[in-house]
């Protein structure tokens, strides 16, 4: 059989899903969240089968494509719904769906309680079946609709906890933001159309060489606009923060491992046309560089983990954005990055999500304190994957980051210096704060007391079906990296799309490597120094300036607020005002009016026959005179 | 003579009848006025008739006068009434209806 | 001759209106079943008309064609294409679910049983806009289609007057009062539009001798037939006035939040989904066909003024306190867009304008349908007075989020095709025009997500939480429309082909091509 | 017979022996309309006096309506006989056009006057009173109001049947009148008809001063204006030295001169004419009510008894316009450039004060009234395109609009509180929840009037505005267009006080009338929705008889 019509099941399944938990009922709900898990199993195997394929197959065939049925076809305007199955997509539908499924299989245990586990499923599945397609698309219009579906699929799970009005609010604000990207998106598709006439990649970027740089720059900021939107990237990283709102599998499935890289993807796979915007992927580095730093300041300054975490998520997707502007440099180990991160960062949320099961949802890290007693293995796959992040010698992250350090350095140039400098920086920071996460939570000793109802909490282990999913990410998260970086295996595997080329490092690897570790030791020490030796309140200090603007994300969500909130409720009022007034008024004016000229006129009836003859009279003269002054002239 | 002063005349009763009925304010006064306009019309066919040496004017003339013995009848019959349901002939009493 | 399809799919709603109105005014529940078999019936023959029509085929098909008042040069003649028949469609498609939603709407109020609101005036009056609406979208005659275009003002006129919304603010007296407010603003903004567009039909007479489309339409493309250009641009002016009140575009919408606001659901449904579109339908066949050098002339105008529509409704939207009005500004936005993919004057505008239309009527159909629903539920149209719904009626919540995605042309829905394509469109030609009405996305996803939120999630308010789910007549209504508004997200294809070549046949109207790609223009 | 006949039958009898006298010649088959009405009219003096009180009514009614339907059935047979297109020609010695226009008009005031002989003869509307039946007429003219004579009349069971006879002669009057080819015949038709009016205005059985006072009021009003007629008529007699159409119209040309130069010089020639002219148009809109002339309309249509009102505004309209046309056309084409301009200024400023000054209206006969004004200006819209659709449009405006007319006023008479007609607007609230039936009909007669598609207004006021562009009077079309939407206004306002608006406590009751005024309705709404659907055949009738005979 020919496998590239496994393709399209890949979606299916976990859309079938989906559609099945979402409309199924009531009657569902015993099973409906096996049946998810299933299906999502389901399409990992299948992405496992294609796989085997894949590497059964010479490099040049091993690109797969499948047409499934002409979309939207318009004069000159031709859309399929049609998949491309290369080595990136690959890549991706076996994170999405490899993570997925284990996401799946923790929440079984993470939602037990929760009367509406099956629509939870199903809205899970729908996510699932959403990025899939955004990665198998061969078009950017059919991509825009997976784009659009894993927001919606976001809005919907951040928002799973309707009844709290702050996760609707969150909800709301991700998907607008998410909007305001998708805009960047849409129009970079309609630059397309009108400089190459279509928008599935291969014509597009294959034709980026017969046209001029100048439109080559704008439909690249507009996808970086896209991809900042989805991959919370300054200006548009705002969302991502409250996005925490949302029960924590959904965290480290969609706002930690797949839909917030589909920026890095969106990037790694238009690389030809950035390839020829250099300033294009100048501004790329810049936003991935600003980031970086952004999400690891505001990381360090958070008590809630999941924030915490949610800042380190922003400042690693900063990482791989910034190694995907580097270009052929970068893009290997942008994705490299992203899966990596992939597997420690859903393994560091997840173990979040077991100790709040375990902490009647306590977020709060300084009412935590000594837990590694309590819940071992979630200590202990928690700090697999803290050594992974911080980069510790030997995991995944020291693979992936420091290989980002390096290309930053072979960008060559006062820019090289630059954004090598910062990735150095941001690594010292990362080694902070993650270090302070670590040690709030599972040293020093026990900090939390009874809540308002007077129950205290009591710390224990989570059940199987959380705990398997942590071990594997965890392996996932010590091996990968090391996986991929013997003999350059991911680099070669991505050859076909991303036409790797090594830059000349002004520093040699060694060099990096080691510059690494002193930041690493640095920022570790400090947390040390900070959070290790003296106990910590367990309520949080004011703290300097840096500080409290950190807790308010910079305060760029208070800029948002006064600037567009406000501004906009003040707009829409004046508006409304206007249309009643104006609009209206104009019309309902000359109606009076009219009316007022009628009551004028009516007053020339007064009743007296007498004046009716003079009227006449009048009348009569006119007439005369009229009918003269006609002859005369 | 001059035909033409006859037109003269003729036009200067009828702007006489005119000015009456716009301000005399009983109603029969105000119906003679109108007699008088009818009858300048009147004197001008005859005039004209004269005039032009046929006698179309001046039958005319009799039919006039017939037509205004007519409206008399018709006129004072209607007066009256209002007369008597209103004890006033003043054609400005009657102004019930307006605007 | 052969049968008059055109004529009986027209004519068979109008019986039925008939039919309706003589039921005795005991037979209540008889009157709805009979209105709902018509209207059932007069779907199977847009359905035959759908089949019978091929897309390939003439411009025109199905023509009929009889004398009838050969003093004013007007025929009786009928004839569909492409956009007709997809427009026939919908309207006969909306109908059985409006009827369906409006089941109880005029159901006398036991406590005034004083008031007049007879059930089979309701219905009988639904079917004579129907018939209406159907032959004015098969008329090739511009009298023809200047008499119904008209006439079915006065059935709208009571139907919003008559029969007004229940959940109201404030005493009954000031309720009747906004809504024959609402019912003389919505007749007297139409019928000075369809004076105004009366006199240029008479100057059409004038100039073009007789009213047949397509003779005055080959006159002008053979040049036998030359207007002075000012004569044109007046004529157009005249025309697209009319049109352009009944659209509604900016400024003369505002009748349509008044209108929408008062009346009943389903009657709010009508008039957007289905009234309103004959104003659009006409921008494509008249306007464009008749007068394509002063359609060009005014296009700048035009466009601003459909880009103000497209912003300005999505902010008053977002500005709304009222459920009803919300979404009636919502639509004001959408066709802000319909009439930018009209006048872009491109292939892509010009079929995406056309999907539009039908889409629209299904997405607000759902989205309106289900607010009916809610309000009728709690007896408020205030947005305020609703929260937590999602809780007490996650069905209801569902399709009202279905309907408010669809609303903001989620991808995978259908409005995102007909959006996509009216914006590709529109930047094809004006890459300006395209990016500002670009924003009207972010904007939709706005007061649409605000509007769920602060009906739907957050804590449950007492006053709602007593609240039913969908009945099953409510989720018969809804369901198909659901489906449809999926499957022609996902699969328009059919739909895209039937107007594909009418659209070629508008653009060669007005002697327009489309912009080519950058890059093949290099080669 | 015209004046020049006996002039010559006078000189002949002079010259000649008087054995020679030659009668004048008349063609009674081509005046059998007006003759069997006016001698029905003489039938029903006769029967006043002869015929005793208690049969009267039944006498006249019949006699009535007999007549007219005879008359009727003549004016068909005419008109298939071809004297409307081929065989038109001039009877009775050049006293009267037999032609299209006039057998139209003639047909048209026919029926017009028979359906309202119908709500004239109408009995029902008011409760039996001492045992009688009581129509909307006074139960003796002469007694003073709320005297005791009065009260005696009526419990005597008194009815003024004179009605009949005097709708006779005016429709007698009306008949002559647009078909009138002599200045003389057209004053005496003028008086023929207006005088039987002023008397039936002062008839109404309730509110009888103001019908006396509409009465007086149109009666000096109307002498007035007949004066000014006058007075016209003879400045042109001297000018042409003719009273008959084709003389002046050949002097006009100056294809015949009658007055030696000299003198013309002296008196101003064309000034006489055009004076003339003006005042006998003017004369003629006072009859159709056109602004400055229109100010006896809503005070005369408002008092005068509802019947007589439907009436008047019907017919009178009709045979006035019939008047004008014809003078404008056969005497006075020649002056077209000189008439126009003033006549569009009447005919702008009549069709924005009509509608204007409606809208502010709270009695429905005063709209009503209002509402005639300004369809005044929209017929002279088409009297102004001076073609022959110009001629073809307005008759079958008139004939349109006449039928409407006459409908909506016998719904007015439908209407009733313990005062008689309640004709206050607030009165007529809610009246779509009481009365269905009768607020739709009333409701389609408003649409008729606001010129809704589908009904006789709409295809009216299209022929008459399609006229006048063709006549290239497009900027006419649009004020036109302005002034129907103001009209609109105000119809709509009745419209949305009888269905949206809450029944007043004490609202009036619609009364259920007899089959006459059923009838009348009937036809009205009929002739409505025909003239709005399928009005070919009624453009084909107005569009052969489009034609004058000179």
């Amino acid at each position: 059989m020919n496998t590239e019509n496994l393709i399209a099941l890949l979606v299916a399944a976990p859309l079938l899903g989906a559609a099945v938990l979402l409309c199924g009922g009531r009657r569902l709900d015993r099973v409906g969240h096996w049946l998810g898990t299933l299906l999502a199993a389901v399409s990992f195997v299948i992405g496992l089968v294609l796989f085997t394929d894949m590497l059964g197959k010479g490099t040049e065939e091993r690109s797969l494509h499948q047409h499934l049925f002409s979309w939207i076809p318009v004069e000159g305007f031709q859309a399929d719904v049609a998949f491309q199955l290369d080595q990136l997509s690959m890549t991706f539908v076996l994170l999405i769906s490899g993570v997925g499924t284990l996401i799946h299989l923790y929440s079984i245990g993470y939602m037990e309680h929760d009367e509406r586990r099956r629509r939870f499923f199903g809205y899970l599945n729908l996510f699932l079946a959403a990025m899939l397609l955004l990665v198998l698309a061969d078009n950017y219009l059919l991509l825009y609709v997976g784009w659009e579906g894993v927001g919606l699929a976001s809005y919907l799970l951040i928002g799973f906890w309707q009844h709290k009005p702050s996760a609707a609010t969150a909800a709301k604000k991700a998907f607008l933001v998410n909007r305001v990207g998708d805009m960047g998106l849409s129009i970079a598709i309609m630059l397309m159309f009108t400089t190459f006439g279509t928008f599935a990649f291969k014509p597009v970027l294959e034709a980026t060489a017969e046209t001029s740089e100048g439109k080559l720059t704008a439909i690249g900021l507009m996808l970086l606009l896209a991809a900042c939107g989805k991959s919370a990237q300054v200006p548009l990283q705002s969302w991502l923060g409250d996005a925490m709102e949302g029960p924590t599998p959904v965290s480290a499935l969609i706002h930690a491992a797949t839909m917030v890289t589909a920026g890095v993807y969106l990037i790694v796979r238009s690389g030809a046309i950035f390839n020829g915007a250099p300033d294009a992927q100048l501004a790329v580095t810049v936003v991935g560089a600003v980031t970086l730093l952004f999400g690891a300041i505001v990381g360090c300054a958070k008590d809630d983990i999941k924030k915490a975490l949610a800042g380190s998520t922003m400042s690693q997707i900063g990482y791989m954005i910034l190694a995907a502007g580097l270009g052929p440099i970068g893009y290997v180990f942008a994705i490299m990055h992203l899966v990596t991160h992939g597997f420690f960062k859903a393994g560091l949320f997840l173990g979040a999500g077991s100790v709040m099961h375990g902490m009647n949802d306590e977020v709060d890290m300084r009412k935590y304190g000594g837990l590694r007693k309590y819940m071992p293995v979630t200590f202990v796959t928690f700090g697999l994957g803290y050594l992974a992040i911080i980069g510790f010698p030997g995991l995944s992250g020291f693979f992936s980051k420091d290989k980002i350090i390096e290309a930053a350095f072979a960008k060559g140039g006062t820019e090289g210096w630059i954004l090598g400098s910062v990735a150095l920086l941001g690594a010292a920071i990362t080694a902070y704060y993650m270090t302070r996460v670590m040690l709030l939570t599972f040293f020093g000793e026990k900090r939390w007391e009874p809540d308002a109802q007077g129950n205290a909490p009591h710390p224990h282990e989570s059940p199987k079906s959380m705990t398997i999913p942590m071990i594997l990410l965890a392996v996932g998260s010590v091996f990968a990296g090391g996986f991929f970086s013997i003999g350059d295996r991911f680099m070669h595997w991505l050859e076909p799309v991303t036409h790797h080329d090594h830059g000349d490092s002004p520093l040699s690897a060694a060099t990096v490597t080691g510059a690494t570790m002193v930041v690493l030791v640095i920022g570790v020490s400090l947390a040390w120094a900070q959070y290790g030796r003296r106990p910590v309140p367990s309520v949080a200090p004011r703290g300097s300036l840096v500080t409290r603007a950190a807790r308010r994300d910079l305060l760029q969500d208070d800029f948002n607020h006064v600037v567009l909130v406000r501004g906009g409720e003040h707009l829409t009022r004046s508006l409304v005002y206007v249309d009643h007034t104006l609009v209206d008024g104009v019309v309902n004016g000359t109606a009076a009016s009219v009316g007022g000229l009628s009551g004028r006129l009516r007053k020339l009836q007064n009743g007296y026959a007498r004046s009716y003859a003079v009227s006449m009279f009048g009348g009569a003269a006119v007439l005369i005179v009229a009918t003269l002054l006609m002859r005369a002239v | 003579m001059n035909p033409v002063n006859y037109l003269y005349l003729a036009a200067l009763l009828f702007a006489i009848g005119a000015t009456g009925v716009l301000i005399r304010r009983n109603a029969i006064v105000v119906f003679m006025c109108i007699e008088l306009m009818l009858n300048a019309c009147n004197l001008a066919f005859v005039a004209f008739s004269r005039l032009h040496g046929n006698l179309d004017g001046q039958i005319i003339a009799f039919f006039t006068m017939v037509v205004a013995a007519a409206e008399v009848v018709v006129g004072l019959a209607i007066i009256v009434s209002l007369f008597r349901s209103r004890h006033s002939a003043s054609v400005d009493d009657a102004s019930l209806m307006k605007l | 001759m052969s049968f008059p399809l055109l004529t009986a799919t027209a004519a068979l709603p109008a019986v039925g209106a008939i039919a309706t109105a003589a039921v005795p005014a005991a037979r209540r529940t008889a009157a709805k079943w009979l209105a709902l078999f018509f209207s059932l019936a007069t779907l199977v023959l847009a359905v035959v008309v759908l089949v019978r029509f091929d897309p390939d085929g003439d411009r025109y098909q199905l023509t009929e064609s009889r004398a009838w008042i050969s003093d004013f040069g007007v025929r009786y003649e009928l004839g569909v294409d492409g956009i007709g028949v997809a427009l026939i469609a919908l309207t006969a498609l909306l109908i059985p679910f409006i009827i369906l939603a409006g089941w109880h709407d005029a159901d006398p109020l036991e406590t005034k049983s004083s008031r007049w609101r007879p059930t089979q005036g309701f219905f009988a009056l639904i079917l004579a806009v129907e018939a209406m609406v159907i032959i004015s979208f098969e008329a090739t005659d511009v009298f023809l289609f200047y008499i119904f275009f008209e006439a079915m003002l006065i059935p709208m006129y009571f139907l919003i007057g008559g029969f007004g919304d229940r959940a109201h603010a404030g005493s009954d007296e000031k309720a009747s009062a906004q809504r024959s407010y609402a019912a003389v603003k919505f007749l007297l903004y139409n019928l000075v539009g369809g004076l105004i567009m009366l006199a240029a039909v008479i100057g059409l007479y004038v100039v073009a001798g007789n009213f047949s489309l397509q003779e005055i339409a080959e006159a002008r493309a053979n040049g036998s037939l030359d207007m002075a250009t000012n004569t044109e641009r007046l004529l157009f002016l005249g025309f697209f006035f009319a049109f352009a009140v009944k659209a509604p575009l900016w400024p003369l919408h505002t009748w349509l939040p008044n209108a929408m606001g008062e009346a009943t659901a389903p009657v709010a449904v009508l008039i957007t989904a289905v009234v309103d579109k004959v104003g659009t339908f006409a921008m494509l066949r008249f306007c464009l066909q008749l007068f394509p050098e002063a359609s060009k002339w005014a296009t700048p105008v035009i466009l601003v003024l459909a880009l103000i529509s497209i912003i300005y409704g999505a902010l008053l939207a977002v500005g709304q306190r009222d459920i009803k009005r919300l979404v009636a500004y919502a639509s004001i936005s959408h066709f802000g867009f319909i009439i930018l993919g009209i006048f872009a004057m491109t292939s892509q505008g010009q079929s995406g304008a056309t999907l539009y239309m039908v889409n629209h009527g299904l997405s607000t159909a759902a989205l309106m349908l289900v607010a009916g629903f809610l309000i009728s539920r709690r007896g408020s149209r205030l947005i305020a007075d609703y929260g937590g719904v999602q809780k007490v009626a996650p069905v209801l919540a569902g399709t009202f989020l279905v309907g408010g995605l669809a609303t903001l042309s989620l991808p995978g829905l259908a409005p995102f095709v007909s959006e996509f394509l009216v914006l590709v469109g529109a930047f094809a030609r004006y890459p300006a025009v395209g990016i500002i009405a670009t924003l009207g996305i972010v904007l939709a996803a706005l007061y649409t997500l605000v509007l769920y939120q602060r009906t739907m999630t957050g804590p449950v308010k007492p006053e709602v939480s007593a609240m039913p789910d969908l009945r099953v007549r409510e989720l018969v209504v809804v369901a198909p429309l659901i489906a449809l508004l999926i499957g022609l997200g996902v699969y328009p294809k059919p739909l895209s082909e039937l107007v594909n070549p009418a659209v070629k046949h508008t653009m060669s109207d007005v002697q327009k091509k489309d912009p080519k790609p950058e890059v093949e223009a290099a080669k | 017979m015209s004046a020049t006949a006996v002039h010559n039958l006078w000189t002949m009898a002079a010259a000649d022996p008087i054995d020679k006298i030659d009668a004048p010649k008349i063609e009674y088959g081509q005046l059998a309309p007006t003759l069997i009405v006016i001698g029905a009219a003489v039938i029903g003096v006769l029967i006043e006096a002869f015929v005793p009180r208690k049969s009267r009514y039944y006498a006249q009614l019949f006699v009535s309506v007999v007549a007219l339907a005879a008359a009727f059935a003549a004016v068909v047979a005419l008109a298939s006989g071809g004297y409307g297109t081929t065989k038109a020609r001039i009877a009775a010695m050049g006293a009267i056009a037999v032609d299209g226009p006039a057998l139209f008009l003639q047909g048209t005031i026919l029926l017009a006057g028979l359906v309202a002989i119908f709500t004239f003869a109408e009995r029902r509307l008011d409760p039996v009173t001492h045992g009688n039946r009581i129509d909307s007429f006074v139960a003796q003219a002469g007694a003073v109001p709320g005297s005791a004579g009065e009260q005696a009349a009526t419990k005597a069971g008194f009815t003024t049947t004179e009605v009949f006879p005097l709708a006779l002669f005016a429709i007698g009057g009306m008949l002559v009148f647009p078909a009138a080819n002599d200045l003389l015949t057209l004053f005496i038709a003028l008086e023929v008809f207006s005088l039987p009016l002023y008397l039936l205005c002062a008839l109404a059985r309730r509110k009888r001063l103001m019908s006396q006072e509409a009465a007086v009021k149109y009666f000096l009003l109307g002498a007035f204006a007949s004066a000014f007629t006058l007075f016209g008529i003879a400045l042109i007699y001297g000018y042409a030295g003719s009273v008959s159409y084709g003389t002046i119209a050949k002097v006009v040309d100056g294809t015949l001169t009658t007055v030696d130069p000299a003198l013309a010089g002296t008196m101003g020639n064309d000034a006489l004419l055009l004076i003339g002219a003006a005042m006998i148009v003017m004369g003629l809109l006072f009859k159709v009510g056109a602004v400055p002339f229109h100010m006896w309309t809503p005070d005369v249509y408002q008092g005068a008894p509802t019947p007589v009102t439907g009436f008047m505004a019907a017919a009178t309209k009709v045979a006035a316009f019939g008047a004008l046309l014809r003078l404008l056309y056969v005497v006075l084409p020649g002056l077209r450039w000189d008439w126009r301009p003033v006549m569009w200024g009447v005919a702008v400023i009549t069709m924005l004060g009509g509608a204007i000054v409606a809208i502010t209206q709270t009695d429905i006969k005063r709209l009503l009234a209002y509402s005639s004004i300004a369809h005044a200006g929209f017929i002279l819209a088409g009297v102004i395109a001076t073609t022959e659709e110009g001629v073809s449009s307005v008759l079958f405006y008139l004939g349109a609009y006449s039928f409407v007319t006459i409908g909506a006023f016998a719904v007015v008479t439908l209407v009733r509180d313990a005062g008689g007609e309640a004709t206050h607007l607030s009165k007529w609230a809610g009246l779509g929840r009481r009365s269905p039936l009768v607020a739709a009909v009333f409701a389609v007669f408003l649409l008729a009037f606001a010129g809704i598609p589908l009904t006789s207004g709409f295809s009216g006021k299209f022929a008459v505005f399609k006229a006048a562009a063709e006549g290239g009077a497009g900027a006419l079309v649009v004020v036109g267009v302005i002034s129907s939407a103001i009209a609109a206004f105000f119809y709509i306002r009745v419209i949305v006080l009888m269905f949206f608006s809450e029944p007043k406590a004490d609202g009036p009751t619609v009364a259920v009338p007899s089959p006459l005024t059923m009838t009348t309705i009937g036809v009205g709404v009929a002739v409505t929705l025909v003239l709005g659907v399928a009005p070919q055949y009624f453009l084909d009738l107005a569009g052969q008889a489009g034609v004058f005979v000179r």
